[in-house]
């Protein structure tokens, strides 16, 4: 980091004004925005809220991670995404819009699968990170990377008409492994996701669950404290209805942010999980 | 003396059981109130009211990684997991966690 | 309406695959939501999201209505709007976006202040209306007309860190004047304004709001059901709290859905609320 | 015999109420159980918590309208509205409506 800025500028006072004038965030709360980076890992149907809402509250440093490419099917949902888009890389597009957005975000695109090999390098100088994905081995492999590195996590998840939303890793709080130790066994998941019909999704539901996560960001971003440690919301489209629970707090015994952890660097997800990002649900069984 | 409690299936789980998301159960009175734990609830849930294949729910004798368990709101394990002892009107939820986005 | 299409095309089969094998909304309830037509009014905050949601689940015809010009400051969260689209029309603005989002959709944009004119005109031909304006006396004039024309009204607002959602003249529920017979009082609003901050506002609260309202319209639409006739959800982004009230049911007594209605035409809603539309708040007072 | 009461302030209300969103009150003893209604309470509120203008909050003997009261997350139109009877424990939440976008 390169020095953080004190001021705003003219533009940005007229730009943020009316959230700046806001007592809990203020000039102070948007500086502190300009002066934070945020990574949003996945811009599918979770990071084009995300990041959209971001940039547009004056996050200064955004890093925007997808490996894949836009499709038309996206577009019922990912809305940083558009037709003209379709076959363009999912991060290079994101930024199209960020850019197209604010010119007071800086924002960068990273083309590529995160594994083990090279999300420590990536999340590093990140100071918040946001996980917008969309499969089981990342999510494990962004929890034990954010532990090791000392990053908070904002996660979100959206499936059918469920979405879900907890920050890991943050004041005190427990990691996603301290909550599942272990992921779904691989033998039973094929069957379990065909049941499930774990391939569908509304449109907005994703939308609600991302524009959620942006508001984790921006809170622990300004200081005012993010509420979903140790916490996780259940949004149920269908009734329109939200649930807070109270999760454990963080495990002792945890593998990765225990007393004594047994993962000191990256693992084998895929392995891990029997399954990997790229094992694509079918999207299209008419 | 009978245990009357409300399940609560949601995340995905609820395809599991019918597609009912919610469902009051009178236990019978093999369920002895004060002394029955969660780990004699589980196996009954599966025999009773699961209509999908039984690994999908639970693996030995606790759920199956990947599924959640409240106690009134609480995640289990703040509660005792396999050992709390159920309350008359308790609400147990099953939620699956989601993977998708 | 001239004729509803009964069949999808493999174009839209591909593009809202993961929605339409979703049991509950499947082909038929892609098939409603092509052929219904929904009227946003307002393009800011809880416009943008509604619209942009709207556009891309497929609702076939889409009109959206402002009389303003986009500003720097509305970038801040009317994330349908962008840094070259500053100074352009509103409603044309959202309409671009929602042609680039989508050519499944038929978008009409409308340049307009409504007024008890121009209103019954407007919200005729049109299924279902989102309120997503910001001023009390178009509040009044959106919910008479909806009443007098009988169509259901999809209403947020936002506001600091808070939102509301609910749904009027619904599944036999209240309309706004069962809940609300007598506006604020014009004599103390300007002085409760001001200890309110009513014109700051956080970037994602009009997010998670809008994208609220664009799922209770798809659950219309769909016939899926709204959950929010006769109830009003309460989020406090503070605390990352939702909460869902149980409110009167339609009043027999009340002045415009009520057992004998005194308002059977629109009125003048500024002399009634003694504020009107144009009546802008400050925004920049630093 | 006194009662305890928990006063929410929602949507704005709050800054009329040195911005605290919630306070457990305990009322003084010329509330009766039993008898005490909302139309002994809104005065006292005015009076005892209100940091702002007192028409900001009450028009008459009734709150200013634009505010919406609820009673134990209920509408108090459906409780009774100003005749609605105290009870121990009872949360009652003033909120504002909000009209911006
Ligand atoms: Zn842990
Ligand atoms: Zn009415």
């Amino acid at each position: 980091d390169s020095g953080a800025t004190t001021e705003l500028t003219n533009a940005e006072i007229a730009r943020f004004s009316r959230q700046l004038l806001m007592p809990e965030i203020g000039v102070q709360g948007q500086l502190k925005l300009r002066n934070i980076s945020v990574l949003v890992v996945g811009c599918g149907g979770l990071g084009a809220p995300a990041i959209m809402y971001l940039a547009a509250a004056g996050i200064g440093r955004l890093g925007v991670v997808d490996y894949d490419v836009v499709e038309a099917s996206n577009l019922q949902r990912q809305i940083i995404h558009d037709e003209p888009k379709v076959g363009m890389r999912k991060s290079e597009s994101a930024k199209a819009t960020v850019n197209r957005l604010s010119s007071f975000c800086d924002c960068t695109a990273y083309d590529m699968l995160l594994d083990s090999s090279n999300a420590m390098d990536l999340i590093k100088p990140w100071d918040i990170v946001v996980d917008a994905t969309d499969n089981v081995a990342t999510r494990y492999l962004l929890n034990d990377a954010c532990v090791l590195l000392n990053k908070p996590l904002v996660s979100g998840s959206a499936l059918r008409m469920d979405g879900q939303l907890t920050v890991y890793n943050y004041d005190g709080g427990p990691c996603y492994r301290c909550i599942f130790p272990k992921p779904p066994p691989a033998e039973t998941e094929s069957q379990y996701t065909s049941i499930t019909f774990d391939f569908r999704i509304c449109s907005t539901v994703p939308g609600i669950i991302g524009c959620l996560q942006a508001l984790e960001v921006v809170k622990i971003a300004a200081d005012i404290g993010a509420k979903f440690s140790q916490k996780l919301l259940i949004f149920d489209a269908t009734f329109g209805s939200f649930r807070t629970i109270k999760l454990r707090g963080r495990s002792p015994a945890c593998a990765v942010c225990g007393d004594e952890p047994t993962i000191t660097e990256l693992i084998d997800y895929v392995q891990f999980c029997g399954s990997g990002p790229s094992d694509k649900t079918p999207t299209q069984r008419i | 003396m009978t245990l009357t409690i409300t399940l609560e299936f949601s995340g995905g789980m609820e395809l599991l059981f019918n597609n009912e998301k919610s469902k009051q159960v009178t236990l019978p009175e093999t369920f002895t109130p004060g002394s029955a734990t969660l780990k004699e609830l589980l196996p009954w849930v599966r025999d009773n009211l699961l209509t999908e294949r039984a690994e999908l729910f639970m693996q030995g004798e606790t759920v199956r990684p990947g599924i959640l368990v409240l106690i009134n709101d609480a995640d289990w394990e703040l509660e005792g997991e396999l050992e709390y002892v159920i309350k008359d009107r308790d609400t147990i939820v099953f939620i699956s966690t989601l993977h998708g986005g």
